[in-house]
């Protein structure tokens, strides 16, 4: 018994759960006073219903014997954790519930890109099926022995693909999946004109502050050991968002005059993102690397919804998709020959078959979210309906769904 | 008695209620709004938007004066509160039927 | 020398310690404008107080020789932790000083039931005296070797009471004294009549977060190992909460017709609370029960203070008392045969006994409690004074026991 | 591989980076609205700056081969940790990154000497040069066997300083470099006439409160291991701070007739700052006498500024160079025999030799970290300006700097 | 001249703002407030509790015109903020005595 | 028509609430106000700082009533929000022109 390795994972663990109520924040903050309880409320129920949905059948899902060609595991056996919950080996049984925590996140990010306007118990459904039928399956693909690990699709190829910490199986797909629910629900009236400012910035920077320190147990808890590989990650999920901090602000300082703590903060979770896959195939340079494309990319990306007219309110396309994808294809150069995985990318020898293994898994993954995010919300659609009403809308979602307003404010 | 009511720039408010004090004025009352006029449709970027901000935050102060110091109390704001740009706000006078001192009952021109 | 467990315990009571200032955010944040800091401060003044008491006095009586037939232990040897400071044991070492954590979060609790009214030193005071008398006994009474342990009243019985991590010894505890106190303080101006809503649901919402954090290391620490126990205990805590906020909410919309945040934040702690005792007991089956009926039955609870006319300003007794006897009196049925304690439920295979046992533990703290929290209010009312004037009462307490309010709103 | 304590300091290093968001709250929630995301700012932009410095040159610079007699360590050979994160020690790895915490937590603490008046631009190029030239080399004097260390200035002497986690480089350093910049920065408009209230104190205390966790990584894990000292150490971060809490509010009650909550957080904060240089010296009862006299000291300590005309906006020297010296010094008093450092302070048997350690230690911090901010500061104010215009800091820093206000008020 | 002031529902500013730039108006002072009228006493459940909510949140429109414009105004006012429910707010109209624009100093319907 | 202006103790609100409800008013419009006059200048001592603080907050309660009604109202204001210490605030009345009820369309006396 590693009890070290346990005391690390137990810790992760609860260092990854309270990153759902630091996207609370983060996206609470940025909302409009009108619409803050609603925001946070859909990450506080993505726990609730995740967490549940996790314990009574998703572990099974994502961890059980590989089904149907890889492209789930079998649950049976698992309902509701009762296999797991005897075992004798604590890191197994810290592990299954660290997959949990990941589960949930991954869901509540999506809800960045539906602000002010989606039904609360149409939220609560989707939240529910996407989590199994999405989540639960994409985490078996890549952790679990399935379709996109060494066993799957990439058995005979050269290589397989890299992805640590959920390139793909989080921000990846809850960035595709943030795209797909705004095309679907459709843009909030007044996109484009009225400023919809952060209400509340401190609250953004409170919930990228805790976002960065749950991360440090996301990534390097994702190494499953307390051992120096965890180190490394832990020391490249410092850099990485520090240097994609600093490359955000400098191109709003030199496109638009000044550097905003919007920019900071979103520019921190940009980093996060994009160093989730690679952390431990780069190296502390490699990490600065891929700091600073992230923080630029993702900086010019949130302005693309205003192009392209896809609302997605709090840029989950722009920061998750992204971020996702620069980190995930920049293994494909910056993979280090001492890395863990010891298959170096273009820049340090490799071929270009990383590259490809990387792009085919970030493709699979979106195609398939996509098209189920799209099959559940057309289906929440034309049941119980997705959006609120216009009234509803305007005079503020919060107390109409929720019979609350965020602040009392005459006294 | 007179209601004089300015809406200033926040950060001139203490140099507008020295400029009221130097003319005699013993009391006011401060509240925040925000509002537009000539300075309406200023463009601001923000990540990667533009738009129209047309309402800026301003302060109201109302200030209750005899009817002989009316003048006096608005040429006072007025030279205070301006800095020659847009936005500097408005100054207007109302009349009064009567006030009264809520902690005596005082009422008219002893209420002040 | 297990340095596993040792990071686990010392990150474990870190985790704890920062439970009460989450404390204050979730009372805080359901205060009024005019009395966010003086509810913060009984949080922020429990840490200092009863800290201190911890280490010169209270790890003594909680953890000494038992004393006086099980009622106490002897604290001579450890004034000051003279003793165990110069302990070579690490996980000795910072187990002394975990328990402390308890004492502080266990007072801080009651602080809820006096929103608004209480003299601020008259809290202090009553903190002080409280986590002396009340809590270091208990603690020692359940987890010290006392009268509530296998060698104490229940030597003799066919079983000892399960609680692995404080349902009698902090909840049931905190919420029977919340309810004395303000039984002798008496109800607030308005109370019944005026609205006197939360006057900020994020504060809420950020303080059930990191209660929840904390959460993990005051229940899976108190396995006092990083092992498979510890790991059983963090899905348990992780599941229960989970269902706990779903079936609370489930209450308010079919009774009220929406679902509130201030009801998902409740419902959390509720949760919590009832898991507290249960978690080294239950699967993650049972958990999914005791979370079930801790929401639904608190969720109900909490608006009984109306009926009865006891100003439970925060709901206290509500969350803390009856989710303490659930959680408590739930391990009767749904201890299971493969639990650390081997020692099963009605519902798998065990007798009455045991269920008898956690009832009759429940009922000797309750009474305990209750009694010296009434006998030290009352001394506290007819020296010092416990109650503010009416006057500073609508005025609001931050101002005048302060010299503060919360924000500054005229720059 | 002792994985426990690799386990630790991962956590340690998380718990740490933390305190750097924590100080923008701490600091944020004592500015005024209009110059709350710039202080923010301050902070968030040291653990970028910093942040990637420290990977690429500060860690050399502190941890290399002691150069030029003890002056910085050689940072050739981990130029972007080139070297250490190949390391296979897994503690050794993790332990670099650690360092780099603590290095962004002390320019971070700089900044609330300079509230609402310094440009953005100045202070990112400040926390930069600053953390190489000033930080880096401190910090290898101290714990990277340089200069103030027992191969240093004090070999033969009878005795080198004990500073197990930085009241010399962390806390007087910053206290210092404080002072320094506000001096040559100037006072405010208004300053020692205007209130200049805290805007939001629920988010000081918030601060407070996540620092005093943070700080359990930051003390406990300078032990570089998870054993009984630093659950010894963990004790004494316990309960300093607990008890300087109670005498700030003690010098509150009597001088000012009430207890406040500013005073409250600021208490906790001064009784972490004092222990942590004794953390491992002395004995909790030790510790409460630091706490004690850190908190009336700190107290009485931030009005000076009044008097002398420095305007050290929030209390960076009264809180961090005071608070610093008196746990610094007080160790020459207090050091126990039985600690790990086996040599004892004057009232435990010792001389006067390890009081006047410390005073040296904490002497040449002062003379080296001050000289070096005013020539750093004295740079940047003749080239690019250190300082906004009077018309921006009357009408609020954030806008004209960040192009923001903290929170939308007009919905 | 004469003030207008209007206390309508928040979520009608954008409607009303729009009513009466057609009519002609060039600025406005925008302010929070709370009030009650007929709607008076409306009850809400929270959290196991029933209790009468009177104050509802309103926004404070203040307009300066010309005296000539009073009734435009009013009535521009009136109908884009309807909807027809209680609680819809009110509209008056206050004479005043002079107005000053602060950053020219001019006095009279030069300053509007 | 009068507007009623009163600028109180928010302490004070419930209390001059009820006491204009019993002189027949059936509407408020209520909002957040500083203010000084004679209080002006109470000295605080805030972390080792003393300072004068000279804006206290207040709350302002607008109440438009029939001409008849306004002294009545005024004095029902001053007895119930007087506590007889400096800063119990003032009460001053504004003559109106005319009022309406958005959601009627209805004018004058009918609109209050
Ligand atoms: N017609 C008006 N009615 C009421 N308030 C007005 C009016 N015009 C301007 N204001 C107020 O005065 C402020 C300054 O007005 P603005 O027209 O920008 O200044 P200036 O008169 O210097 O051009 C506005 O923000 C608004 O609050
Ligand atoms: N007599 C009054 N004096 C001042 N404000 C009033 C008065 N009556 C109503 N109001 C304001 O108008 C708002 C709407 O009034 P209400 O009577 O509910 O609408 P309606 O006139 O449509 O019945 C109230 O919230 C209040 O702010
Ligand atoms: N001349 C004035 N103009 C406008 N408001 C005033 C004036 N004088 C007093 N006030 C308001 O009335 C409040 C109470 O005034 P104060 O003079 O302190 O009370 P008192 O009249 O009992 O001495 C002040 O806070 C301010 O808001």
């Amino acid at each position: 018994m590693d009890s070290g390795s346990i005391a690390w994972i137990l810790t992760s663990a609860s260092l990854v759960l309270l990153m759902t109520p630091a996207v609370a924040f983060f996206y609470g903050g940025m909302s409009r006073t009108k619409s803050v309880l609603n925001m946070m409320m859909m990450s506080f129920s993505a726990v609730g219903v995740v967490g549940l949905l996790w314990i009574v059948v998703g572990f099974g899902i994502s961890a059980g014997t590989t089904t149907a060609g890889g492209l789930f595991g079998n649950p049976s056996g698992e309902w509701f954790m009762q296999g797991i919950f005897q075992n004798e080996d604590g890191l197994a049984v810290i592990l299954a519930a660290f997959g949990g925590t990941f589960a949930i996140i991954t869901v509540a990010l999506i809800s960045g890109s539906v602000a002010d306007r989606m039904k609360f118990s149409a939220w609560v459904v989707f939240a529910a099926v996407w989590a199994v039928l999405v989540y639960a399956p994409i985490s078996h693909w890549v952790w679990g022995g399935g379709l996109l690990s060494s066993d799957g699709i990439f058995k005979n190829f050269l290589t397989s693909p890299q992805d640590i910490a959920g390139g793909t199986v989080v921000h990846i797909n809850a960035g595709i999946a943030g795209l797909v629910l705004a095309l679907v629900l459709g843009v909030r009236k007044g996109f484009g004109k009225e400023p919809m400012r952060p209400h509340n910035l401190p609250f953004v920077m409170l919930g990228a502050a805790l976002l960065w320190f749950g991360w440090f147990g996301f990534n390097a808890g994702s190494e499953w050991a307390a051992d120096n590989f965890a180190a490394q990650i832990w020391i490249n999920t410092l850099v990485a968002p520090s240097v994609a901090m600093l490359s955000w602000l400098l191109v709003e300082k030199i496109r638009d005059g000044k550097a905003t703590s919007l920019g900071a903060a979103s520019g921190v979770v940009a980093g996060l993102v994009a160093i989730t896959p690679a952390a431990l195939s780069v190296s502390p340079l490699g990490a600065i690397v891929v700091g600073f494309i992230a923080g630029v990319a993702c900086a010019m990306a949130v302005g693309l919804k205003y192009k392209f007219g896809y609302d997605d309110s709090l840029d989950v396309v722009g920061v998750h998709l992204v971020g996702g994808l620069v980190g995930t294809l920049l293994i494909g150069f910056l993979s280090t020959d001492t890395s863990a995985y010891a298959d170096p990318g273009l820049l340090y020898g490799g071929g270009w078959q990383l590259l490809g293994a990387q792009a085919l898994a970030a493709l699979i993954v979106i195609v398939y979210s996509g098209i189920m995010t799209a099959i559940i919300a057309y289906a929440i659609k034309f049941t119980i309906g997705l959006r609120v009403s216009e009234d509803v809308e305007v005079a503020g979602i919060d107390f109409a769904e929720h019979g609350e307003t965020a602040y009392e404010e005459v006294r | 008695m007179k209601l004089v009511t300015a809406i200033i720039q926040p950060h001139r408010v203490d140099e507008v209620r020295a400029a009221i004090e130097a003319v005699g004025v013993k009391g006011v009352t401060v509240s925040e709004a925000a509002g537009y006029g000539r300075q309406k449709g200023h463009t601001e970027v923000y990540r990667g938007a533009e738009y129209t901000v047309d309402l800026v935050p301003k302060t109201r102060l109302e200030i209750l004066v005899e009817d002989a110091d009316a003048v006096a109390v608005t040429d006072a704001i007025v030279s205070a509160a301006q800095t020659g740009k847009i936005g500097d706000g408005k100054v207007w006078v109302v009349p009064v039927d009567d006030v009264a001192r809520v902690r005596t009952g005082e009422h008219g021109a002893d209420a002040l």
